[in-house]
């Protein structure tokens, strides 16, 4: 039994909480942007958290310790590739942020609404 | 040839993959070269898309496993799935063959659609993209590589829909829905992590067999459903569709619908197939059946008000999603009992899908040629566009009649299916889809008078490029098609999709894990 | 004949378009009885606005907005409320996302 | 508008440029023995142009990072990546044909800890080459077209 | 109004959140692990590779991959294309 319990998932998911806080409570952009990459980061916690093993090491042979517990490598494949993911996620919301300033002259999600009704 | 039916399933989505990586080199070459290779691409997948559906039904009710990298799906003395693996049954192969016949059309269109515009080699491999993604979409059996397609289609069609720089409102748009999509498919993630967390593996199969309904299943499947609804653009999520659909280029809006309805075929697979009967059903299909009515309501009436002709169209095509949703809904609801008219619902769903998209995309199309043509969105400033267009306008006619449900359009014949089954459920469902449908007959009406009837209103209006005018009539030649022989194709390629659907569970999991 | 049979009703569209094409012929028979040369070149084809002069085609033409203005009309409230909804806010759009989730996580959580 | 920093941003750009691309080009040469792989690699030498583009400013560029030349790469990198997929199409799609097949990268390795045999894991050193030189590629590309892109505009 | 109802719909969807992650397995120990297990002791045979990530990475889940290198790929085209030169005639 570890001593933590659960607590790891739980810090991961407060992240992805105050991600959408941001994107909820904030006007910037810029901001916003910053709110999506703090819910991937959360998630992505979350994912590597998921594939620990109690007093384990990477599982990787090469020059590796005698000890026989590895952790899951999964997760961190997972991990690895929603990184990417979120990378180039992020570079296309904030090219898009620099034409709408570009062309609104703002970053003030609550100006930036000549699509409506 | 039975080697190239075996991998077929993988080849679908390389062959696009190849187009979108290569297209900006070849498109150094010149534009007419890029041009004969798109087309070449999109030919070959459209056969392969074929051959993978006949294959498919030839073999019955059993669905294709591909697995990547690997011979058999189990290695002997294992309880889990260790590869990627590909699983086509009915609705895959329906949805393979619905995303070839939007692609066939969005290149012959693009062909003088793009031709002098900038960054056209941009354009075609984005379009190749999103069509890829979309053909991983439907066939995968892997929830993470459904997530990472997801997220391939999400970021093609945002920059697809921002593809027209030099206009505030596409930035606006983009941004919007890059992140909204980027939201879902980030909550779609974080349930795949705890499906992985709780059962140890990824595969939709092994899930499906091990989903037992607990707290965490209940939570996960929560994300799932409103991720994937939110990307098939359902009220009250609706709201960045009209701007996605209506900023984009004509053709791309035509394959982001497809892509919606990929979506959607994700949140039909994840409630059938994954979960299935191991939580409530009744509720689940009430959600969903509420969900669709607000989307058919709110859908029509927004479309009705609309002076943007692109954005009208977008909000009859949100308004579209609701019958699916709803017929499907109706058939999850009663999927304890299962009576006859469950099957009847989904079948009408499915069914209305490619009808659909064959109308969306033919009235995108029609409104590109009309933008093109007329040089404006605003439809107070057309009328009596049917002097110079008059191939279009007998196309869109088509389509929006086909698409209000008009007889003997295929419009009808999926609508019918819809109104009758529903009906069984609560007379009040088919009351609200017939109305809707008159509402949209109404709004299409508008747009008709208001933009091809009455005098000659604009002057020199430019003649519409040929290849546009096939590929309207491609998509009116299927309208009218599955408009006058109902019957023969839902016995060939509806009814094994809502088969899937109704009772593929077990064959799907069989497959995978044997037994 | 191709059809499809609802288990509740049935639906044919060729004989459907059979009899529509009976009754289309039917109807240009009954015209053919007409006389051409009815009204022609008089000024009974002319808008006959209480004698004023009828305006250029042009100004006649129903545009986008002048159909179904008695309905939306009609509808006014319930437009001003959805009209209302539909603002071009990203934070309310995710607002909206937010709060279904919400509503269908509870309704997942209380069914057995 | 002042371009580029101080002498002595550029002075140890100058001194850790080389050594910051050596090291990504060892994470990924040596992705299937050690942490790392054509991902991290590739991110590290994108760094390494971050780190000139920082220290120089858009005006060394002219004629040194152009992007259609970084986005050709990229292209490259990503059709490379296919075909190695491709290659064991004879099986299926992604099946390592090379691994243990005693050709070049087919070496067999010991099983449990070992000091790693840089011969073997069949086509994964490949994949990693693809990958690394796509994602460098692909990075240092978005990097300068959203230099460039909004410094045109705060031109404009 | 609108605002209190929001922060009601926020405080519900991050109560859930909490919920099951609370609601998850200890952590440090995988309830089912068959799946990992089986890479850890076959990467060396199936694959050759010292190192088991990327194994799984390049080989057992290589077709993630692919898709992450189409996703990077198509952030790159859509952000060339963003910044391309337009014409004046195409506006």
């Amino acid at each position: 039994m570890s001593a933590v319990g659960s607590l790891p998932f739980v810090v991961s998911m407060l992240l992805v909480i105050l991600g959408l806080y941001a994107l909820l409570f904030k006007r910037n952009l810029i901001k916003m942007v910053i709110g999506v990459s703090l819910i991937e980061t959360g998630v992505n916690l979350f994912l590597v958290t998921l594939g620990y093993r109690t007093a384990g090491v990477a599982p990787i042979y090469t020059y590796a310790p005698a000890t026989t517990v590895r952790v899951l490598p999964t997760p961190q494949a997972l991990t690895l590739t929603s990184i990417v993911i979120g990378l180039a996620t992020t570079a296309l919301l904030l090219s898009f942020a620099v034409l709408i300033y570009r062309h609104y002259g703002t970053l003030d999600v609550s100006k930036i609404k000549e699509l409506r009704g | 040839m039975t080697a190239l039916a075996n991998h077929a399933p993988v080849l679908l989505i390389a062959a696009p993959l190849f187009a979108a990586f290569a297209a900006p080199l070849v498109g150094k070459l010149g534009e007419r070269v890029r041009m004969a290779f798109t087309v070449a691409i999109m030919g070959i997948t459209g056969c392969l898309a074929g051959l993978l559906a006949a294959t498919l039904y030839a073999q019955g009710a059993a669905p294709i496993v591909y697995v990547l990298g690997g011979q058999i799906p189990l290695p002997s003395g294992l309880a889990v799935p260790i590869r990627i693996m590909l699983e086509v049954d009915g609705l895959s192969a329906f949805m393979v063959l619905l995303t070839a016949l939007v692609g066939i059309a969005a290149v012959c269109y693009n062909i003088s659609y793009r031709r002098g515009r900038s960054g056209g080699a941009f354009y075609d491999s984005l379009t190749f993209l999103l069509l890829a993604g979309v053909f991983g979409l439907v066939q995968t059996g892997d929830l993470f590589n459904f997530f990472v397609f997801l997220e391939v289609t999400s970021i093609a069609a945002c920059a697809l829909i921002g593809f027209r720089t030099w206009r505030n409102r596409s930035a606006e748009a983009a941004f919007k829905v890059m992140a909204l999509y980027t939201l879902s498919g980030l909550f779609v993630l974080l349930a795949v992590g705890l499906l992985y967390g709780q059962h140890g593996g990824l595969n939709i199969a092994y899930l499906a067999s091990s989903v037992r309904g607990a707290a965490i299943d209940r939570v996960a499947l929560a994300l799932l459903l409103t991720g994937l609804a939110m990307k098939a653009g359902a009220v009250p999520m609706h709201m960045w569709a009209p701007e996605a659909y209506g900023e984009a280029p004509a053709s791309a809006a035509m394959v982001l619908v497809a892509n919606s309805q990929a979506s959607l075929y994700g949140l039909f697979r994840v409630l059938f197939t994954l979960y299935g009967m191991s939580i409530g059903t009744t509720a689940i299909g009430w959600i969903l059946i509420v969900l669709a009515l607000a989307t058919i309501v709110v859908g029509v009436t927004m479309a009705l008000i609309q002076k943007d002709i692109k954005r009208l169209i977008a909000f009859g095509a949100v308004s579209q999603i609701g019958y699916m949703l709803l017929a499907v809904g109706v058939g999850f609801a009663v999927l304890a009992t299962r009576p006859a008219f469950g099957l009847t619902a989904i079948t009408g769903g499915i069914f209305h899908m490619v009808n659909d998209i064959a109308c969306i995309g033919l009235l995108f199309l029609g409104a590109g040629v009309i933008v093109r043509a007329s040089g404006t969105r605003d439809l107070n400033a057309m009328g009596g566009l049917a002097h110079d267009l008059r191939a279009t306008t007998v196309l869109f006619a088509i389509g929006a009649f086909a698409l209000a449900g008009v007889p003997p359009l295929n419009g009808f014949a999926s609508k019918l299916l819809i109104y009758e089954s529903t009906f069984q459920l609560s007379p009040v469902l088919a009351v609200i889809a017939v109305v809707g449908s008159i509402f949209l007959l109404a709004v299409f009406l508008r747009v008709f008078q208001a933009a091809f009837l009455g005098p000659r209103l604009l002057r020199g209006v430019t003649p519409v490029p040929v290849t546009m005018t096939i590929a309207m009539a491609f998509l009116a030649a299927v309208v009218i098609g599955f408009g006058l022989f109902p019957g023969f194709f839902i016995d060939k390629i509806v009814a094994p999709a809502a088969n899937a659907l109704w009772q593929g569970q077990s064959g799907y999991i069989a497959a995978v894990m044997g037994g | 004949m191709d059809g499809i049979s609802t288990g509740f009703g049935a639906w044919n569209p060729i004989a459907w378009s059979l009899l529509f094409a009976g009754a289309a012929a039917i109807a240009w028979g009954v015209r053919r009885f007409g006389r051409r040369d009815c009204a022609r070149g008089t000024g009974q084809t002319k808008a006959f606005l209480s004698g004023n002069e009828a305006p250029a085609p042009e100004a006649l033409h129903a545009r986008g907005d002048h159909l179904y203005w008695g309905m939306i009309d009609g509808l006014a409230a319930y437009y001003r409320r959805i009209r209302a909804v539909h603002t071009g806010i990203l934070s309310d759009y995710v607002g909206w996302f937010v709060g279904v989730l919400g509503v269908v996580l509870l309704v997942l959580m209380l069914v057995r | 508008m002042k371009t580029e920093m101080s002498v002595i941003v550029r002075t140890i750009t100058r001194c850790v440029y080389p050594l910051i691309l050596v090291f990504g080009f060892y994470v990924i040469m040596h992705g299937h023995l050690t942490p790392g792989g054509g991902f991290q690699g590739g991110a590290v030498v994108a760094s390494a142009f971050a780190l000139f583009l920082v220290a120089f400013g858009t005006k060394a560029l002219k004629g040194r990072l152009n992007p259609h030349l970084l986005q050709s790469l990229e292209e490259i990198g990503a059709l490379a990546f296919l075909g190695l997929a491709f290659l064991g199409i004879g099986t299926a799609f992604f099946y390592n044909i090379l691994a243990g097949s005693g050709s070049v990268f087919g070496g067999a390795v010991p099983s449990g800890p070992n000091p790693g045999v840089l011969n073997s894991s069949g086509t994964l050193p490949f994949m990693n080459w693809a990958v690394g030189l796509k994602v460098m590629a692909g990075i240092a590309c978005i990097l300068v077209a959203m230099l460039v892109g909004s410094r045109k505009e705060a031109e404009e | 109004m609108r605002r209190a109802l929001l922060t009601a719909a926020f405080l519900l969807v991050a109560a859930f959140l909490l919920f099951a992650a609370a609601e998850m397995r200890p952590f440090g120990e995988p309830a089912v692990s068959a799946m990992d297990d089986y890479f850890i002791d076959n990467a060396q045979i199936d694959v050759a590779a010292n190192n088991v990530v990327t194994a799984v990475v390049f080989d057992y889940r290589g077709f993630d991959t692919l898709g992450e290198a189409t996703v990077l790929f198509a952030a790159v085209v859509g952000i060339l294309a963003m910044f391309r030169r337009t014409r004046e005639d195409e506006r």
